[in-house]
């Protein structure tokens, strides 16, 4: 059931404040610390002075360089500071390089004596016991001293559902990058939330990373399609182009865009590329004028390969993309990725091995041809035909087409928690490994395209000479993890 | 006389459902009746859908690497709800930490202090889980 | 100085038999053993069974598989076998893969009294002090045990001048692949060897290949473009085309086609394609019935970089290479290739590497477009100018016209220990890390080819801002093996 | 007074040249005047040039494996020869298993035993090279 009450409007200063005071600061104790927000802003400014990651990224795109963007997170202050000073040192990231910094799944979901627990036992073991670190815990002090600690800009990966205070911690940190994201996080860690109120959650930090670049201090949320990590190609760029309408009439003016990517190197590359282009189009045909959008390539989000050979072909693979696409931001894995969360020495692995690659391929770039358009128009016609059945019975607004959308059971992935979403939609890769609808449940898919995806499979079908179905899904599930 | 019924889904606030959803296909394809409990499943709904559908066994998954903080108690939760001998299996990406997740011994070692029956790794296979739970339940292969 | 006695002629039998008997066998002990051809040809036939090299790579074209083709060769027949099994065993290389076993370079320059004191040294110190495996030595019998040890078509890496000897022994043991080159061997290993005789040499190799698939063992020796590892893409195709050319004249009905790269997506597949293109046309053109070529890729053979994260990388672009371009065969080289010849677990993990990134790419290739098409038309020009020069200067006989091309001077490459090259070559890379003639001496180049290269280099000097000169191909001779 | 001639080449059968050629490229870029003898240089053909040159250094090249096998002697030629005090430093890849390769103590040790004065790996710069030449040499840097 669709309230209509969310709608895709800018938050007043007053609704903001109201939010801010009454909702997001109480949250935990560590919300006192930074209530004046123009105090904030001012240490935001100093603290990343030289490390922002807009101004880095805009640069970044303008002169056709790659941003290498390794991830990590760890229960302790510590060993954060410790994992970033050993990659900056061990490896050539600085300057060409950001940090993704994540928090642990129970800060994700406000589940803060839990996180403050971890921290405890995490003490006691001498390990961390958590899967991230707890921004939200830990306060705006000890972010900063992870910000001094690093030469590189940061960005705060988002939480689950409620991201606010988390992103307020972190940007008066002088991190300069939360997220905004709304079906995203949806369809990749939540259960039951409505899509209503993470677009009304989300709405406070894409206004509030607006305010600080308002106010002086660039700013460049993520706007992602990590999702469960199979997904559709035209399912990534629907949601890109709704998050990217819905932060900018927050006041957002640059986006990074981080999309989870399927390994079909075409596909792939015709994905974002449409993305890219459909966020400029729609911003600037809603009005929304001036938006910068850096386009990314975050690695497979599926199952990787538990053994270092393996995941080295992984990480090579998904360096090979964003360089043929001429995408700026190359987010990494590591060695670990099938075990555990990544070791200070796994992403300095993967560091240097994806740095090799552009030193290996330099500026080359996919060549245009006859098969990347075909693949970018289907994707293309795909997308359009979402976006604007969504502004069509939203009525003009986004929020509410997309809350309308997913009800109505057009609006459509698969295997995810998420329990609104219709689940009607079967994946399966073709013969050259994209990914195709086998059931494309109710999205409406233009005639041609359905057509196209079914002669794609029936390529493999003939090739591995058996009907495509769930066992295939499932195996496809599995196709890069699975040892030899 | 095992009833062939098992409950499986995601633990704590664990939103991996993808290799729970995996390998309820795979017991379903092996004749078990399962109950799916998706992901982000607090204790006390496993308890409760076990005692629900009179299940042998429950299957914990855990993929983000806090099983041990959210798999801590369980069996104490089974035995008051008078499912002392119901079997626990755990199973996934157990250890944030790369140094637990090497260190296998240790990590079955706390599980089975904590009354669960099984623990695997990642790399387990349906098959491997199907058949542990038929030698478990004395159900013939 | 061309004599002009070396000319594109098959040898009788009678020649055959007479350099058999008088030149070859006498060379080492071992020939001895070896002396009934009939025989060595009947045991062949059965221990090549189910491993042809010919047969498995024709296989592959045909369905658009690919072959790993890892390499080994240590002293003692015992690290031989062992390697083997271990990479065939720890990995999932059988049954789509091949062998690359290489003899030191003391029996490539057919110094046996050192090879044999190599071979006590190895024996005494326990490990192997000859970078390859002795076969000439070792003789027949040994070489069989190899055989019997390996579940994949081997391939007998040719010697520096003279590898009659160790074709014979390699061919009677059951391995289904020698090597015909001629100018390969000049540039790459030698010093003062003329042409012509290599030529005269190579004859005999091409011939025997070629009697063994008359009497029933299919062979499918290689033809390859290693070079100095630093050569231009017209260099590597006017060399296959010409050896091509030659074997087919000898009877060689099916040839390897091992390409070394340069590391550029688009250039190196052009190349590839051209030469592959060309060497079937010339062949044709030349009366050469039903030869049958396979395209395959050596990784460059540049220097590599000196750690296990960066030779990862040149492990997996140079994977990507063969598979976007659709090309059968695959050598690899390992993370082992800046220090020392590749130990048996560096061979398997590249071998891991390798097969994942089939895994992930499946059946995508590089989409046809412009770029590919330009690229390919500027190196076919090139070779063309070159191939019908020869032919002309040589009144249609190639051997001839390739001495006279090099004495003249215009068949010229750079950086080779070889005297009687011209030298007057000096290649750089361009922006997209492609190679090009910086000085191209007296190389026949057609206007528009010369034109394209300065253009391109232009390109590069603008976006560094500096000229291109002798330091920059310095440098970049150690591009890919600097790290950062 | 040292003439800053130098003899360099590749020893043995080895092919490898461009190693040298670079090396060469960067000692004539300092200064020093170098008989640059390619690859496959005998150990003969080493002394000759160095006798010819007036060297004061011989910079022996090997890369494919073989230089221990390769370089002994070549010592005990130069002493014949009358070049007892000649600088010899060898560089490149000189030991085709990488278990010799990883243990550059030993190598060193080995080298030394044949009368070298030094040995590289081949991730030595030409910048280092030079730097020990002229300290070796006293030079003035
Ligand atoms: C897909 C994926 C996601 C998707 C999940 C989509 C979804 N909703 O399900 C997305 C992108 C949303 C995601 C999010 C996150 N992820 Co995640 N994710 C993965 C990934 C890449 C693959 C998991 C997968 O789907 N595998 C495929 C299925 C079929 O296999 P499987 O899950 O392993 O299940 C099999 C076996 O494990 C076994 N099994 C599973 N459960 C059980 C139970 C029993 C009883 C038995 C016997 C067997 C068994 O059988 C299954 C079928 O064969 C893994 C890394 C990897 N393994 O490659 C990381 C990984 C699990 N994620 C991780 C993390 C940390 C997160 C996040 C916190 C974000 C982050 N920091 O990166 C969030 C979690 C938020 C939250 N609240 O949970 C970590 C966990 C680290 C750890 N254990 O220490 C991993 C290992 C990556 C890493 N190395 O950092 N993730
Ligand atoms: C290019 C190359 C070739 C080319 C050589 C072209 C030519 N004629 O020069 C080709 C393709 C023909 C070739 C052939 C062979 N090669 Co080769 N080759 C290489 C490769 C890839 C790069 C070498 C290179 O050019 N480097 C660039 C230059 C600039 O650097 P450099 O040579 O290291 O030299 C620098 C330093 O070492 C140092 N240095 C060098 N010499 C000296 C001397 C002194 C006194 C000092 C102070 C410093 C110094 O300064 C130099 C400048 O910075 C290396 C592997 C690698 N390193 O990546 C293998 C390598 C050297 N080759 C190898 C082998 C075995 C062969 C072959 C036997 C074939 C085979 N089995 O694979 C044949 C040799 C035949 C023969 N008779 O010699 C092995 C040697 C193994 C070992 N040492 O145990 C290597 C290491 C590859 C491997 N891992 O198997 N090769």
């Amino acid at each position: 059931m669709v309230t209509g009450k969310v709608t895709n409007t800018r938050l007043s200063d007053d609704e903001f404040f109201r939010i801010r005071d009454e909702e997001v600061l109480p949250q935990w104790e560590t919300g006192k610390a930074i209530r004046d927000l123009d105090e904030c802003i001012a240490a935001a400014r100093e603290l990343s002075e030289g490390k922002n990651h807009a101004l880095r990224f805009l640069e970044a795109k303008r002169e056709g360089r790659h941003i290498l963007i390794p991830q990590f997170g760890r229960a302790l202050t510590e060993y954060m500071i410790e994992g970033i000073g050993f990659v900056e040192s061990e490896t050539a990231i600085v300057p060409d390089g950001a940090w993704n910094l994540y928090s642990d799944s129970y800060t994700r979901k406000q589940e803060f004596a839990k996180a403050a627990a971890g921290i405890e036992r995490s003490r006691k073991e001498g390990m961390s016991m958590l899967n991230g670190w707890p921004i939200v815990n830990f306060g705006v002090e000890e972010a900063r001293r992870i910000t001094r600690a690093s030469r590189l800009p940061l960005h705060f990966v988002t939480c689950d559902e409620d991201a606010r205070l988390a992103s307020e911690i972190a940007l008066a940190a002088g991190w300069t990058a939360n997220s905004v994201t709304s079906l995203q996080e949806c369809i990749s860690h939540s259960k039951t939330i409505t899509l209503e109120e993470e677009i009304r959650l989300m709405q406070y930090d894409a206004r509030l990373a607006a305010i600080y670049a308002e106010k002086g201090v660039p700013q460049c949320p993520w706007n992602t399609s990590h999702l469960t990590g199979y997904d559709i190609a035209g399912y990534h760029c629907f949601v890109h182009v709704t998050e990217a309408v819905l932060a900018a009439e927050q006041g957002v003016k640059c986006q990074f865009l981080s999309h989870g990517i399927n390994m079909n190197l075409l596909q792939d590359i015709a994905m974002i590329r449409v993305s890219e282009k459909l966020c400029y189009e729609y911003c600037q045909r809603l009005g929304y004028e001036g938006v910068e959008f850096i386009a990314g390539v975050f690695p497979f989000l599926g199952a990787w390969p538990p053994r270092d050979d393996e995941a080295n072909a992984m990480i090579a693979w998904n360096a090979v993309i964003p360089v043929l696409g001429g995408f700026p931001g190359m987010i990494l894995k590591c060695q670990d990725e099938a075990f555990a969360t990544p070791t200070k020495e796994g992403m300095a692995r993967s560091v240097r091995l994806a740095k090799h690659m552009l030193t290996l391929m330099g500026t080359q770039r996919l060549p245009d041809g006859e098969a990347l358009r075909t693949e970018e128009a289907m994707i293309e016609l795909e997308v359009r035909a979402m976006l604007d059945r969504c502004l069509e019975i939203g009525d003009g607004d986004m929020a509410v087409g997309l809350c309308r959308g997913v009800a109505a059971g057009w609006v459509d992935t698969m295997v995810t928690p998420w329990k609104h979403n219709p689940g009607k939609v079967l994946l399966v890769r073709d013969a050259e490994n994209a990914l195709r609808y086998l059931e494309s449940g109710a999205v409406p898919l233009p005639a041609e395209v359905r057509e196209y995806h079914r002669a794609k499979i029936a390529e493999r079908e003939a090739r591995e000479r058996r009907k495509a179905g769930l066992d295939m899904v499932v195996q496809d599930i599995q196709a890069f993890s699975t040892l030899p | 006389m095992p009833s062939g019924n098992i409950v499986i889904g995601t633990i704590g606030s664990d939103a991996h459902m993808i290799g729970a959803w995996v390998l309820q296909k795979a017991l379903v394809g092996a004749g078990f009746n399962v109950t799916f409990l998706g992901a982000v499943v607090p204790q006390e709904e496993f308890v409760h859908a076990a005692i629900e559908t009179d299940a042998d066994a429950i299957l914990v998954s855990s993929m983000y690497g806090m099983g041990i903080l959210d798999c801590e108690g369980l069996r104490e939760k089974c035995i008051e709800a008078g499912l002392k001998d119901i079997l626990l299996y755990a199973g996934g990406n157990v250890a944030a930490p790369l140094e637990l997740d090497r260190n296998w011994p240790e990590i079955e070692k706390r599980f089975k202090a904590m009354g669960f029956d099984r623990v695997y790794r990642n790399t387990v296979t349906p098959a491997e889980v199907v058949a542990a739970l038929k030698s478990d339940l004395r159900l013939e292969g």
